[in-house]
């Protein structure tokens, strides 16, 4: 059974709390628990941030669609924006020492830290999607975890 | 409500800002650059920033604090971390900027630590 | 300036409050008061209960798509499901001392009562299309709070 | 988290209902459905519910409420309402449901009116 949702907003900053905001949503239907969906909301944001601000580049003409399927316990998030792309390959390297102290370029980096698959590539109608997946872990089940939140008396 | 509150104090000769909201970019990140550059230009050079109210950093706001790090030392000054979160403890690790920032979880050895 | 937004949810009901919570982030950027903000969220949840129960009939390959648009003040919100569609005119009036205790029926009176404009129409493509419009008064403005709900009577 | 908590508690020959949590289209309504069915199987004729901690309700709601009232009256029971919120009273008033249902701020007061 694969579910999916899609959100499109415009490349406006404020509208990436919508996208958080609905990324919450959809972790806490699969059950992820609270330390995994704040990595994945952070995933997303990024992403969506670089769609808006690399990819669009603030046009606010220029939507960005985000796209949510779930299939069993895999969550997998595509975020499109319409702008010429980049090669992922030569975006510097975070933790190399003389780029420790860039105030910039650890997006993507934190996107690959906390996800489980990362990719990028070319939508054929123009602009590039990133791909993430994220796998629900059975000891993120809520059931199995004991400390979700406060019981009830 | 990407919002950030800045309180600043004095304890000695160090300037502790004490966060709470969100670093994002946009409008937390700013609010944040703009402190620090005021307090610089005033002379204050020893600042230790309180993070322990922030509950959301993306990696704008880690770039943020990079900056304001760097700004300081530029300027002869020293900036310092204090009361991390989990969650920010997390992001500054994996990038390895834990070997930059000098950070801490008790105020009076971080006020202490600037020296007299 | 006009800005939208799209989501589009499969057939289910937990998706509605995946609906709410964009709702709630939307009305919140326009800046409606808390009451008004409530009774919006109530008019999309009903309206997006329809899409799902009467339009697509819970066949969840039928997709509901829900767009908000903001124009100024104005917050317009269209609800397409993929069903057959029906005659707004022909359902009976919660009102009617005879249907007073009917279980069902309510949902489209509270649209109108709370929404300054409700139409339905028959979209291009297939499936109807709920189109609901709220104008954020000046005193909507937070802060300025003037009771926005309906009159006890 | 469309759920709905039901604690049952007697007052004299009255049952009181304390609902908490969202009565809405699928899990809430059905909940206040099957717990309203079994106490009248079980004898409970007088039936107060408790509506002070229910912070959301939606048409299928409300309608479930009138099923209830109905189920009860059919049953020779009476079903009447504590505590309504803004809200429910606003959804309750507009589409004159507030003629149907007798409803009380005072549990004292509306436990007195089932009579002894
Ligand atoms: N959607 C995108 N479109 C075009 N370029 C992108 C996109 N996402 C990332 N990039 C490029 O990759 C670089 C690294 O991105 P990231 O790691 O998120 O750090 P930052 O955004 O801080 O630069 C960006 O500076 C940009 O050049
Ligand atoms: N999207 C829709 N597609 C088809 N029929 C609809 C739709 N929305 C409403 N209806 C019809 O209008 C009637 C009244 O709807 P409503 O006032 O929401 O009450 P309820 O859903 O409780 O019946 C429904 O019973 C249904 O027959």
């Amino acid at each position: 059974m694969k579910d999916s949702i899609e959100l499109t907003i415009e490349s406006k900053f404020e509208y990436v709390e919508l996208a958080s905001s609905v990324t919450k949503n959809v972790t806490d239907m699969l059950g992820f628990d609270d330390d995994t969906a704040n990595w994945i909301d952070l995933s997303v944001r990024e992403s969506v941030i670089n769609a808006i601000k690399h990819g669009n580049q603030l046009s606010i003409d220029k939507p960005v669609d985000i796209k949510f399927t779930i299939d069993g316990d895999t969550l997998t998030v595509y975020v499109r924006d319409r702008g010429v792309g980049f090669n992922p390959l030569l975006i510097p390297d975070p933790l190399d020492p003389e780029n420790l102290l860039n105030p910039n370029g650890r997006g993507i980096f934190y996107m690959k830290t906390f996800m489980d698959e990362v990719d990028f590539s070319h939508h054929p109608d123009g602009g590039t999607v990133v791909r993430m997946v994220k796998r629900r872990s059975v000891t993120d089940d809520k059931g199995e975890l004991a400390s979700d939140g406060p019981p009830d008396n | 409500m990407a919002h950030l509150t800045i309180n600043e104090r004095n304890a000695g000769n160090v300037t502790i800002l004490d966060l709470s909201g969100k670093i994002t970019i946009g409008e937390g990140s700013v609010q944040l650059r703009d402190a620090v550059r005021k307090l610089l230009e005033q002379g204050h050079k020893n600042l230790l920033i309180d993070l322990g109210q922030v509950d959301y950093v993306d990696s704008s706001g880690i770039g943020e604090l990079v900056s304001c790090y760097t700004t300081t030392k530029n300027q002869g000054g020293q900036l310092k971390l204090l009361n991390l979160t989990k969650k920010i403890k997390d992001l500054l690790s994996i990038t390895k900027l834990l070997t930059v920032f000098e950070t801490f979880e008790s105020e009076s050895e971080a006020v202490s630590s600037f020296g007299g």
